[in-house]
């Protein structure tokens, strides 16, 4: 078990652009996206880190950017860690973590058909939920608006 | 787009189990390629049920936004609404009464129970045994009996509100909780007789759907799945909530990874649950049933993540608030769409038999798992 | 008293009165045609109907009880509407098999009737290869059920024709060994012998343990051969919906499953025949009141009692058991039921031979 | 032992299944544990607890009166779009204006019994009834109007 200063000090000192975010439940450190796939593999596998957990994987639309949130967590030490990375809206690409953890595989293809980001590397990027051929926007942005809406009628 | 109809180069046979399948109970879509009996591929397609509760989540109250939850996992709906209402505690401090707690994990626990009953029936029907299935219902129709009479509905319940619950337990219910222990009880021993014992129930499910704890983990699998493979990793025990802390139970943990591990865990955490029902419901704690709370519920800018433990595994919310009164993100990680990723991995190499007995003890929830 | 060849035998008087032995001939055969094809359909109702109660039963339900009295006529309602239900051909299907397939089941179903010996002296057919005959047309059946999965042009109907080929054609084996047993203790292939070969008690009684079980095999086996759970690969209903008849409706899918119920009382009666006496009413050494009342008793009861005994006892099996996987169901059979019913039969061999049955 | 060991697992095998078999034959055997309910024969007998949410109705005394005040507390709370409230303006009789309720219209299709709108309800003047058997062969039928024809508010409800 980590506390969070040695967490957010270990990070920054890993990742030089990384922010800690202030009044959260848990340790959320913000980091570029290129930095991202060094940062996974040292999290997962660096002794006294062990986060071979991501138990969730997601991705936020602000409108002008979009934010990607892993939520990791080590079986072993129990810590809890939030990285987040801001992609731009128009070119979202960040490296796959699902070489990584095997959960990315689906939660990414998710994020990707929801939320237009591109994983580079990912092995298998095809549509999971919407059906085949969906060509349109990506459901779960903001701008996005369902032609049917019952609760609008 | 994907090779769907027909076979493959090298003489594999592709077949669509689902969307409409007896064994995939719902509308999921697995494109399996086999070779003869044999699996060579799993690949699911989902999102026939999906509705984008996430999406609809978007504009809704925080009050109102509770109840669709009910719909993703509809076997465990109070552990869903408890989920969602834990994170407009966290977010809006609330404190809740202590009564609230008991009837929370009450109800929680009384959930658990009837949903491994029905994962039991379902299970045994898809091996092939249709006569479990409706022993299973009796016990479990005593279960939404009670729900009923306290709740008002016997399935999607919205009993949880944000601050406690919706309404004070029935007189009836404690009694009637006690009754429903004996009555599963002395019904217990029928299971293992039925199914648990039979010689054909262990060939088929022993050594069949192997799954290591390094890739339970890797894979994200949580819940009974994760834990027939001996990862502990029970949310009430890691990261307690509500009574959890106060109430002695043991994370049941099996480490044979296969069909049969998990089984054995669902079996047993019923048992488990039965154990925490008999310590709480004599201890219920006299005083309000709901914390007060604003008419119009505004959640601080933030993000507010919780953790709770379903029937199927780890359900989490995390709501991004803007600090108005709807979520302006919201995201469930249902434990049943990780749990599905695995068993591509769990499935090749074994024969359409086993198939079914897979999806059959990773306890697949189809509105779960496409949200 | 009643009995069923006193029947025939008045009809056979009356008609021989009347007609040229020709004519005579041609029109009992007709008339047996239409008892058969009566008796079937009416097997068919009241098996569907047990089947439905004793699963009901089993599963704590009621089971059907609204049609009819007590729900009787319930099967007779499922029948009238796959009656008039279309009759659908898939578009790739290869339409002669396909429409042949259900006619085909039906008919070995029919053929297998033949040598039974329903009651005393009451056989449409004494043919003395009679075992013999029955375990020839009865491996027929896989024909029918392996040109469905063909023609149907569909994966579920193919992989289930496939898993049932396997599936029959080795259990084929053992139960002709359970037969073996028993043709090899009374000497004969004509299923009256074997009925009067019991006369002073059935095999299953004074043939010791390996009739006992050759008996418990030869019920596995015939399970099995009947594609019915727990060895119902062929159609696994959660894995492969509904197997080989999965693109059939209507009336075709009706023959199917009439053929299924048929060929169960079929494989019954002839279990009741070779172990359990056929229309040999029971009886006790010399206790000889006991044996009169037992006699008193028509022969047809008896020998139906006996096959709605068995019936009873794979449906229970049924309704108790997960089914099996394919590689386990060929297991059971090469590895357990084929060695023991060797080894069976050489036992039975040498009882014979000492003459130590009683 | 190999043989040993193939005969005992035969033996174990044959009586897991009897087993079995022993509890399905007691339940075939013992009519007595049957629970159908014959529900359509039962309608008189059947007894739904107080709580159950069947669908939303506004009590109305004897003098056809309710107690809504009109105040869209409901219609706020509904997820669904399900209420709406349609207001008017009634004059009493000491002459001034009173918002009162014209129509509250209903659409049991869209309820999902969340039960939000009666806990909203800050006058009780909706409760949930226990009637479940809402199929009709006109989907119109499904919406209705709560209020009877002709209805006022009850005195004193404000």
């Amino acid at each position: 078990m980590m506390d969070r200063e040695h967490m957010i000090s270990c990070i920054t000192e890993w990742v030089p652009g990384a922010k800690a975010e202030e009044g959260t439940e848990w340790t959320t450190l913000s980091i570029p996206g290129e930095s991202w796939p060094e940062l996974a593999q040292r999290l997962r596998d660096e002794a006294d880190w062990q986060m071979d957990f991501l138990f969730c994987l997601t991705c936020i639309d602000w409108k002008t950017h979009l934010t990607m949130v892993y939520h990791l967590t080590s079986t072993r030490h129990r810590h809890i860690l939030v990285i987040k990375a801001d992609l731009p809206a128009d070119d979202a690409v960040i490296h796959t973590a699902s070489h990584l953890w095997k959960t990315a595989i689906f939660h990414e293809r998710e994020v990707f058909e929801m939320f237009g980001v591109r994983f580079s590397k990912h092995p298998d990027l095809r549509l999971l939920i919407l059906p085949d051929g969906w060509e349109g926007r990506n459901p779960m942005k903001k701008d996005f608006e369902d032609p049917v809406n019952m609760i609008r009628m | 787009m994907h090779e769907v109809l027909g076979t493959t180069t090298d003489g594999d046979l592709v077949i669509n189990v689902g969307p409409q399948h007896p064994a995939t109970h719902g509308v999921l879509h697995l494109v399996i390629t086999l070779h003869g009996e044999t699996i060579r591929k799993v690949d699911p397609h989902l999102g026939y049920i999906h509705r984008s509760i996430e999406k609809m989540c978007e504009s809704l109250t925080y009050r109102q936004f509770i109840y669709v939850t009910s719909r993703m996992d509809y076997l465990s709906a109070h552990i869903n609404n408890h989920a969602c209402a834990l994170c407009v505690e966290k977010g809006l401090q609330v404190e809740v009464p202590a009564r609230a707690q008991y009837i929370r994990v009450l109800m929680d626990e009384l959930t658990r129970i009837a949903s491994h009953e029905l994962w039991w029936g379902a299970m045994a029907m898809d091996l092939g045994a249709f006569t479990p299935f409706f022993h299973a219902f009796r016990e479990r129709e005593n279960i939404n009996d009670i729900m009923e009479e306290t709740c008002g509905a016997r399935l999607t319940m919205n009993y949880m509100v944000p601050g406690g619950v919706m309404a004070d337990i029935h007189p009836n219910f404690q009694k009637r909780v006690k009754s429903f222990i004996q009555l599963f009880r002395s019904k217990f021993d029928e299971y293992n007789e039925m199914v648990t014992g039979n010689i054909i129930f262990q060939n088929r499910m022993k050594g069949v759907g192997y799954l290591s704890a390094e890739d339970a983990i890797s894979y994200g699998c949580t819940g009974p799945t994760a834990r027939g493979s001996g990862v502990s990793c029970d949310v009430r025990k890691i990261m307690p909530y509500e009574l959890y802390n106060q109430v002695q139970f043991d994370e049941i943990l099996e480490t044979g990874g296969d069909s049969f591990a998990r089984y054995m865990v669902r079996l047993r955490e019923m048992n488990e649950s039965i154990n925490i029902i008999e310590q709480v419901i004599d201890n219920i704690p006299e005083g309000d049933y709901q914390a007060k709370t604003k008419a119009v519920l505004k959640l601080p800018k933030g993000e507010f993540y919780t953790r709770v433990e379903t029937a199927r595994g780890e359900l989490g919310v995390y709501i991004v608030s803007e600090g108005g009164t709807t979520p302006y993100r919201i995201k469930f990680r249902s434990p049943g769409f990780s749990n599905l990723s695995a068993l591509d991995h769990m499935a090749r190499g074994s024969k359409i038999g086993d198939l079914v007995a897979m999806m059959g003890t990773l306890d697949l929830v189809i509105p779960d798992i496409d949200r | 008293m009643f009995s069923l060849s006193g029947i025939t035998t008045a009809l056979h008087d009356w008609l021989s009165g009347r007609f040229s032995e020709a004519w005579v001939m041609l029109i009992e055969m007709l008339l047996a045609g239409i008892a058969v094809i009566s008796f079937f359909a009416i097997l068919g109702l009241v098996l569907v109907l047990m089947e439905r109660k004793v699963s009901a039963w089993m599963q704590i339900r009621l089971g059907p009880n609204r049609v009819g009295p007590k729900g009787m006529l319930q099967s007779f309602a499922d029948t009238l509407k796959l009656l008039v239900k279309e009759g659908m051909t898939p578009n790739g299907a290869d339409k002669l098999l396909f429409n042949m397939a259900p006619v085909m089941a039906m008919v070995i179903a029919m053929l297998l009737m033949a040598p039974i010996a329903f009651a005393k002296d009451f056989q449409l057919w004494d043919i003395n290869i009679g075992v013999l005959y029955i375990s020839a047309v009865s491996s027929l059946s896989v024909i029918s059920i392996l040109m469905a999965g063909w023609a149907s042009n569909n994966k579920y109907s193919l992989l289930g024709a496939m898993r049932s080929g396997a599936q029959i054609v080795s259990y084929e084996l053992s139960a002709g060994l359970a037969i073996l047993t028993i043709v090899v203790l009374s000497g004969s292939l004509n299923m009256n012998d074997i009925v009067m070969a019991q006369e002073n008690g059935w095999w299953i009684f004074k043939g010791h343990i390996p009739v006992i079980i050759a008996f418990v095999i030869f019920i596995i086996a015939v399970t099995a051969e009947t594609n019915r759970a727990p060895f119902d690969l062929a159609e696994a209903e959660s894995e492969l919906t509904a197997g080989f008849h999965t693109e059939y409706s209507g009336m075709k899918f009706a023959l199917f499953f009439l053929a299924e119920y048929v060929n169960v009382f079929i494989v019954c009666a002839i279990g009741a025949t070779l172990f359990l006496g056929g229309w040999m009413p029971f009886h006790i050494g010399n206790w000889d009141g006991f044996n009169r009342v037992m006699d008193f008793i028509p022969s047809s009861i008896w020998f139906l009692g006996k096959t709605f005994l068995l019936i009873f006892l794979i449906m229970w099996f049924r309704w108790s058991f997960p089914r099996l996987r394919i590689d386990q169901l060929l297991n059971l059979e090469w590895k357990y039921l084929l060695p023991i019913s060797m080894v069976n039969i050489l036992l039975v061999a040498a009882i014979a031979i000492l003459g130590w049955h009683f | 032992m190999f043989l040993a060991r193939y005969i005992k697992s035969i033996f174990q095998a044959v009586r897991s299944l009897w087993i079995g078999m022993r509890r399905t034959g007691y339940y075939f055997s013992h009519h007595k544990e049957i629970i159908t309910q014959q529900y359509p024969d039962n309608r008189e007998t059947l007894q739904l607890p107080e709580r159950f949410k069947g669908e939303v109705v506004m009590p109305h005394n004897e003098q056809n009166e309710h107690r809504c005040t009109g105040c869209t507390a409901c219609e706020l709370a509904c997820p669904n779009g399900t209420i709406k409230v349609i207001t008017k303006f009634d004059i009493t009789p000491e002459g001034k204006k009173k918002k009162a309720i014209d129509k509250l219209v209903y659409h049991l299709e869209l309820c999902t019994m969340c039960n939000l709108c009666v806990v909203a309800c800050p006058s009780d003047a909706i409760v949930m009834a226990q009637t479940f058997e809402h199929s009709v062969f006109d989907r119109n039928q499904l919406t209705k109007i709560l209020n009877n024809p002709g209805s006022k508010i009850m005195e004193g409800v404000e």
